[in-house]
């Protein structure tokens, strides 16, 4: 659908036009980061940050983007559409793009956190792992259950 | 009456992992305007959720509203929440027609009376109930006949909100919103013209899962109406350092300067444009270049025109103070001919002061 | 005809146009006015606003002048100016008020308060609210030829002294001369030196000048009561002489207030303009200067000041001519604080030096003066008027001052050339 | 169905429209009435250039006197700050200018937000010394009545409620912006009937004033 453009890094305003007038909010969030990460450090706690609530001007998101860089991790899942699932360049601060099964994005965040969550095995999603494990094995061992 | 299955069994039924399921609920608080934080606890209430029946009517509107939810960037999303619900009656989406589709309605309603949600889009003649009419009866029949077993009623778009473009003067039909209407039903507005389209599927899903969301003094969840454009707009520090566009083709207007000047309603129009944005984040209005027209708010299209300032007058006051100069110079003349005539008139009376009568007569 | 209320109200009437109707529309009560007033700075009595020494013409003006102040008036919001309230006022605008005109150059919407009390007195005198010693004042000036009564006789004697003294001649009624002098009865009274000044220095730059025996008397009590009528009555002997003897011009004295009342309101009392020249004495002396036609030889070494009269400076615009002169003849010459065109009034002008109920008030206004001598400490104090000078010597007796106080003209002449050349 | 919108659109629609009509209105008559009363010509040669003088004055007469402003120090204070800081926030506000280019075609380059609310900020601090110099001051106390405390008010309102506005300190945007609008709205209508009228005629007084000492060729 209209995922190439709903990206920012294909917004529709020429790279640069207006990055004089980004004055805004870039550096605001990423202030806001920093401190996330002290606390994070101090006393352990996480945070995330939805992007979709922040007023960004064109330009803004590719100053966060710099200024984070890409660092050593990048996660796909395969959960109805792709995610990514990226360490930045400042590890413990991660960048997360939920995106639909066509692709297009649906929300994003920034979490600062040693692990996010989402790439966690979900308790419930082993609970049926297992079943399944426990299925297949069954099949294994010739068909006859235990 | 049928057992309505639960959110999670469905989704199990439909092999969808928790993991896809904390993903989902993750963008369902951004859609919601929640706090990121509070995704596990969307994920309990989503989990607990019967599928509620939804009515859907649609009365004075344009189809722009249903047009924009079914055109909405986030498809999976929006068919996720559909799953969730049971739309019994939708007369633009719905297969069925004419008696078949109003026997789909009174069996929605008889059904889940008391339970179900309507969703109505656009306004309801009220002076002349002849111009919108379906199956033979009129919108304010339907809406109170379909009202009265409702939990709660969302209007979507600004017409069902507030009358919207019927209401706007001289308004022929008598248009009225649906809360001039029914009274005593919880209702939630989610006005726009047409309103954003995860707004609508937020606040859907904020009423499945914690019910009827905080709402402003005009119906409006404060999650997505809570702040006026103006002040999550990104042209915003170009107001602040009085940078303005003055025309749609000058310096200012290519730079991207604030379009406060060119009639802008931003500051007074409650909406997440400026976040949310339209067509999947890709822009809004004045990100294009053109000013809010405040469709939000009630009355926007009588609202002294899109683009006049919101600090200009809207009527016609030059033509009244140019005639109060005129009104004014004549009765200054007139007042100050009086006065030269008290002048004169002491001046012939004047009554030569000799020194020997500058005392007083005892 | 007698003095009335309606008298009074028709008179302030006449008075108001269209810069009073400017002025009261402009004020906005700040009181700056008060602050500019030497009877309000040295009481610190709210009641010397000068604005609200105005108050029964503002009245008059708002029920009779404007559309709304009639609306007003017919809904009883605007209370008519009865005789009580004329006769409250008399005090503030007789005894408060030397018509200095502070007030005026300080407001800062521009109001003209000064002219405006001036015009309130005009009706205050015509409705018989005017301090007696005044009254007695203009009885005697129209009666004789001078507010002291018959000076004639005091002159012709001041005059032969003078002649015996210098050796130059003054003629009495002599047409054809380039000036008329006239004498306030001050000067004729208590500083007649000024004739003997004048003689030389007239002889030394070659002006030929009389004295008309029927219009000697340079101040005009009319003015200082605000009664047109009279002023017009006193300043017609003056105008009348000068156009008989077919004089070029008038030198109009050191006295304020007979400045005001030829130069800038005889025109306008008489109706015509003249076919004569008005000239202060000290204008004229700085014009000699200019021509080279007053040499001076030596100079006072002694620490001199200067005291600007109101009338002469402030509403008469003579403002470097005496500083000119003074630059001349005195070499330690110190100019007070505010001096020029906002120097402080010395009391007694407008009349009030006259008024025997004010005599308190004059001396604690004083105090404003005393105050800017004693900063720069002068050995000698000079002015250019001659009732400047009484009052100030009069003050500073009470003061127990003992500063010198000598008219310009005088203090000129004193070091004036006029040695025969070579000789 | 929307109180507050209903309100702000009456504020600038009607309630503006014949708040400016009586505000033109009366102005214009209390002028002309003033003006046509005339004045004598003045007979007396002059002396200095009473028209020249007259026209300096209007400016001139903006700059204090040496010396007198240690007498009144918040009379003078305040009133320059007033004066400038409510010139300031009207003149330089941007959608100010926008009303003005509407209403005139004249425009200007509006100021930073920072400078607007910083002179609305401190014209409100000179309104409050202003008032309380009223209060406290003897002289001003003499000389003031119910109508300086009404003006002081109402002059001041425009810039509380939209400094309010603005910067949305409390209530519903829309309802402040009314308010605001209805601020000024009254400012406009009492304007005629009141001292505000020295705000036109001052340029009438200073002018007589600077005229007539210019024609003795006196300072002004």
């Amino acid at each position: 659908m209209m995922a190439p453009i709903a990206d920012p890094r294909f917004s529709p305003m020429p790279a640069g036009m207006f990055f004089s007038a980004s004055v805004g909010n870039a550096l605001p969030l990423l202030h806001q980061i920093r401190h996330a990460l002290t606390a994070l450090l101090t006393g352990g706690t996480e945070t995330i940050i939805d992007l979709g609530a922040i007023p960004f001007g064109p330009g803004d998101e590719a100053v966060l983007e710099e200024t984070l860089g890409t660092g050593e991790v990048h996660a796909v899942l395969t959960a109805m559409g792709e995610s990514h699932v990226r360490e930045t360049a400042i590890p413990g601060v991660w960048r997360i793009d939920h995106r639909d099964m066509a692709g297009a994005l649906q929300s994003r965040f920034v979490e600062i956190t040693m692990m996010p969550d989402i790439l966690k095995t979900q308790r419930e999603d082993a609970v049926r792992g297992l079943k399944v494990l426990e299925d297949r094995l069954a099949a294994l061992d010739g068909g006859t259950p235990v | 009456m049928k057992t309505r299955p639960l959110l999670s069994e469905t989704m199990a039924a439909h092999g969808v992992s928790r993991r896809t399921f904390m993903k989902y609920c993750a963008t369902l608080a951004s859609v919601m305007a929640l706090p990121p934080a509070l995704a596990p606890r969307i994920a309990q209430a989503l989990e607990r959720a019967r599928r509620p029946s939804v009515i859907w009517l649609s009365f004075q509107e344009c189809t722009g509203c249903t047009e924009s939810i079914t055109r909405s960037h986030a498809p999976t999303i929006e068919e996720m929440i559909f799953n969730t619900i049971s739309l019994d009656y939708q007369d633009t989406l719905q297969a069925a027609a004419g008696h078949q589709a109003e026997a789909a309605r009174h069996q929605a309603m008889k059904e889940n009376y008391g339970k179900y949600l309507v969703v109505v889009e656009g306004s309801i003649p009220v002076a002349n109930p002849a111009y919108s009419c379906f199956a033979g009866r009129s919108n304010l029949d339907v809406l109170k006949e379909t009202a009265a077993g409702a939990a709660a009623i969302v209007t979507v778009g600004t017409c069902a909100a507030y009358g919207g473009i019927p209401h706007a003067m001289p308004n022929p039909t008598g248009a009225r919103a649906v809360s001039d209407i029914i009274t005593d039903k919880p209702i939630i507005n989610v006005p726009g013209c047409p309103p954003i389209p995860v707004v609508m599927t937020g606040v859907l899903a904020h009423f499945l899962t914690f019910g009827v969301p905080e709402l402003d003094d005009l119906g409006r969840p404060k999650a997505f109406y809570g702040d006026v454009i103006h002040d999550r707009c990104y042209r915003r520090p170009f107001y602040d350092k009085g940078l303005f566009a003055e025309t749609f083709d000058d310096e200012g207007a290519r730079a991207g300067w604030c379009l406060y000047k060119l009639g802008c309603k931003g500051p007074t129009t409650h909406s997440v444009c400026a976040t949310v944005k339209w067509n999947g984040g890709v822009s809004f209005p004045i990100q294009s270049g053109h000013p809010c027209l405040g469709c939000t708010q009630p009355d926007f299209w009588d609202g002294g025109g899109f683009y006049k300032p919101l600090s200009v007058p809207t009527g016609d006051y030059r033509a009244l103070a140019a005639g109060g100069v005129g009104v004014g110079a004549v009765v200054g003349a007139a007042g100050a001919l009086v006065g030269r005539g008290v002048k004169a008139e002491a001046a012939r009376k004047h009554e030569t002061v000799d020194a020997h009568d500058l005392e007083k007569p005892s | 005809m007698t003095a009335s209320l309606e008298r009074g109200l028709n008179a302030l009437r006449e008075q108001i146009d269209a810069p009073v109707a400017s002025f009261f529309t402009s004020c906005v009560h700040c009181g700056l006015c008060a602050e500019a007033c030497v009877f309000y700075r040295e009481t610190e009595d709210p009641r010397y606003i000068p604005i609200r020494k105005l108050d029964p013409m503002r009245r008059l003006w708002r029920r009779e002048f404007t559309l709304f102040g009639r609306i007003g008036a017919m809904l009883g919001l605007v209370r008519p100016v009865t005789d009580a309230d004329l006769g409250e006022w008399e005090t503030l605008v007789y005894d408060s008020c030397t018509l200095c005109g502070r007030c005026t150059l300080v407001c800062p919407v521009g109001n003209d308060i000064t002219l405006m009390i001036r015009k309130m007195r005009e009706g205050m005198s015509a409705a018989g609210h005017t301090p007696k010693e005044l009254i007695g004042a203009a009885v005697r000036h129209v009666e004789t030829n001078s507010l002291m009564g018959n000076l004639a006789p005091a002159l012709r004697a001041q005059v032969k002294r003078s002649v015996a003294e210098t050796g130059i001649d003054i003629g009495f009624d002599q047409p054809g001369v380039d000036y008329m002098v006239i004498l306030s009865a001050q000067e004729t009274m208590d500083y007649p030196e000024i004739l003997s000044s004048m003689a030389r220095i007239f002889k030394k730059a070659g002006i030929s000048w009389t004295i008309a025996s029927d219009g000697f008397e340079a101040t005009n009590v009319g003015v200082q009561i605000g009664s047109r009528d009279i002023a017009r009555i006193l300043v017609a002997r003056v105008v009348e002489a000068a156009e008989r003897l077919g004089v070029k011009g008038v030198v109009s004295p050191e006295c304020g207030h007979a400045y005001q009342a030829l130069r800038w309101e005889g025109p306008n009392l008489m109706g015509r303009a003249f076919n004569f020249e008005v000239v202060h004495i000290v204008e004229l002396l700085d014009r000699l200067r200019a021509e080279g036609k007053l040499p001076t030889k030596g100079m006072e070494s002694r620490r001199v000041t200067f005291h600007d009269p109101c009338q002469i400076n402030r509403r008469g615009g003579i403002d470097r001519e005496p500083r000119r002169l003074m630059a001349l003849v005195a070499s330690d010459f110190v100019e007070t604080d505010d001096a020029g065109a906002m120097n402080w009034c010395c009391g007694g002008g407008g009349g009030v030096g006259a008024n025997e109920r004010a005599t308190k008030l004059r001396l604690t206004a004083f105090k404003r003066k005393k105050a800017q001598l004693e900063k720069v400490n002068p050995d000698k104090l000079i002015t250019m008027c001659a009732y400047c000078h009484h009052t100030i010597e009069e003050a500073m007796e009470e003061y127990h001052m003992e500063i010198e106080v000598q008219g310009l003209t005088d203090f000129v002449a004193t070091y004036l050339d006029d040695e025969p050349a070579g000789a | 169905m929307n109180p507050a919108f209903t309100l702000f659109m009456w504020a600038r629609g009607p309630a503006f429209d014949v708040a400016l009509a009586i505000f033109a209105a009366g102005i214009t008559l209390r002028l002309v009435e003033m003006v046509v009363l005339g004045r004598k010509t003045d007979l007396a040669p002059a002396k200095g250039h009473p028209i020249r003088q007259g026209l300096a004055t209007i400016f001139t007469r903006s700059i204090p006197r040496p010396g007198l402003v240690r007498f009144a120090p918040g009379t003078y204070l305040g009133g320059y700050v007033f004066h400038l800081g409510f010139f300031a926030a009207f003149l330089l506000f941007a959608p100010h200018i926008a009303l003005i280019r509407d209403a005139l075609g004249l425009s200007w380059p509006a100021a930073n937000r920072a400078i607007v609310e910083s002179a609305t900020a401190l014209a409100v601090v000179a309104a409050i010394i202003l008032f309380f110099s009223r209060v406290m001051d003897p002289v001003r106390r003499a000389l003031t009545g119910f109508e300086d405390y009404l003006v002081l008010l109402l002059s001041v309102l425009p810039l509380v409620t939209g400094y309010v506005a603005a910067n949305k300190l409390f209530g519903n945007p829309e309802m402040m912006l009314a308010v605001h609008v209805l601020s000024v709205d009254a400012l406009l209508i009492v304007f005629p009937f009141t001292k505000l009228m020295h705000s036109v005629s001052f340029v009438f007084s200073r002018y007589y004033n600077g005229a007539i000492q210019g024609r003795k060729g006196a300072e002004s």
